[in-house]
């Protein structure tokens, strides 16, 4: 009855409030801990959700508020997760991926937000359309082999 | 809500102890409690207390470095102790650490300001 | 800026699988911890969100796999949780809302997840069709004012 | 995975530990094991430990009671140990200390057993 490999996903939805980043985080972590990551690979996901819904918030939809989607899928060992909005997009993607790169200094923004992505996962796309909005795609290959756990 | 601080002074040294997560949401509550007590000109440096700050993410590294400038543009020294592993990662990588010293535990930051001065 | 009265909501998607019961309760409670609520409240949520969500993986779709939809709204101290799946429907609400009553004792179900429902939150409603599917909408209360905490 | 179980005995007594969180989806797993070690008709009575049980929803409840059927119809006895407030809680409003009785330690739950046997 049980396939070999474990699969699974979730979406979700909420509007574009800085109180829904911790909760996005949280339940992103939660979601992937079926398939028992050690402690610092659930750090590096909360981070990089918190990453990405952060900048949906202040870049995409400059503090208005709009619509944060996130898909989050699980098979075997590869963990996927996409963060959209549907915001102000991003003009220039290499100059934004940049460490130390932000458009919005005056509000103590670190610039670090796509270098600690890249750091933490394994593969970050970004797919953005100015006035359209922005799409961020991330894998990560979790290091301890669980589909054997899950398997049985 | 998921972020409280307390905030305690040893002579002209301010410490301010995070306890929780520290990110977009919860780092603007913190800039401004800090800043509001560093105006009432009565502290020259500033110590961040990270024992128990149990996420962070590069929201929480602006505010920091925002911080630190203003401190430091008033002569003052800003130094950070007890951080926890999974936020000294996060730290390490963004290179923090080259412009801001990190103590193990609140009393020996809070000597190394004063020596400083 | 900000109303006098704080409103939220999130909704999420999931397939029907067992494993995304302790998912979906740690994201309800996520949610609903901007209110700051106490443990007590927070366990009342978990505990009815997991019974909602585990009749839909057993009832509802009998262990086939199917969607299930939450909807978690705020309204100041007022949290309202809405869990839908598309399965078989229940021909005989109040029957089902019994205590004791299962129709899977098979399966060492202890008919208590309509009362435990009913007894943590301040309203529970069933909508049901055979064959369509069920929607259980729960409205609960916090004790703890917290808008004031929100409003400023 | 959210749910981890330590099973011990004395004399003809299994005592069984559950540390994590007791729904639909870890109670499976459970039924399996205890079952499993009871079979090996070693055993006589069943406590349950539930000190590191943080959460429980009527899934649990109706495993519980599944492996209470299965003890008694042995003439053997089960009983509860060491449980936590929000489980407590539950517990009473489903009525399941009036067929299950309930301990403050393991030591007590297990000398209970012995003195009715
Ligand atoms: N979702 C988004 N929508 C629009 N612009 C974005 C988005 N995410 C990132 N950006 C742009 O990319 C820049 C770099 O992002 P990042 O590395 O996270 O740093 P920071 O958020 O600190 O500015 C941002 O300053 C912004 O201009
Ligand atoms: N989502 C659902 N779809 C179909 N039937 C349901 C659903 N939820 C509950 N039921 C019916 O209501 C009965 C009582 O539910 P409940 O009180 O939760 O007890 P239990 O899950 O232990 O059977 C179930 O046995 C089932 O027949």
């Amino acid at each position: 009855m049980k396939q070999n490999v474990h699969k699974n996903f979730m979406e979700l939805k909420f509007p574009s409030r800085s109180e829904n980043e911790a909760f996005a985080r949280v339940a992103v972590a939660s979601f992937v801990s079926q398939l028992d990551p050690t402690m610092e690979e659930l750090t590096d996901i909360k981070t990089v959700v918190s990453e990405a819904v952060t900048n949906a918030v202040i870049h995409g939809y400059e503090n208005q508020e709009g619509m944060i989607y996130i898909r989050a899928e699980i098979d075997g060992s590869r963990i996927s997760i996409q963060i959209t909005d549907q915001g102000t997009g991003i003009m220039d993607v290499s100059e934004a991926r940049q460490p130390l790169y932000t458009s919005k200094p005056e509000l103590e923004r670190s610039g670090m937000g796509f270098t600690i992505m890249e750091n933490f996962m394994d593969e970050v796309t970004i797919h953005s359309k100015p006035g359209k909005g922005t799409t961020i795609y991330m894998v990560k290959f979790l290091k301890s082999h669980q589909q054997q756990k899950m398997a049985n | 809500m998921s972020l409280n601080l307390e905030m305690k002074h040893s002579r002209n040294v301010l410490v301010v102890r995070l306890n929780g997560e520290l990110d977009h949401h919860t780092a603007e509550q913190v800039r401004y409690q800090i800043e509001d007590e560093l105006g009432k000109d009565r502290y020259f440096h500033l110590v961040l207390n990270l024992k128990n700050l149990d996420f962070m993410d590069s929201s929480g590294l602006g505010m920091i470095l925002g911080r630190y400038k203003k401190v430091s543009q008033l002569g003052g020294k800003m130094v950070l102790c007890s951080i926890q592993p999974s936020v000294y990662r996060l730290m390490e990588m963004s290179g923090l650490f080259k412009i801001l010293p990190t103590f193990e535990d609140e009393q020996t930051a809070v000597s190394a300001c004063g020596v400083a001065s």
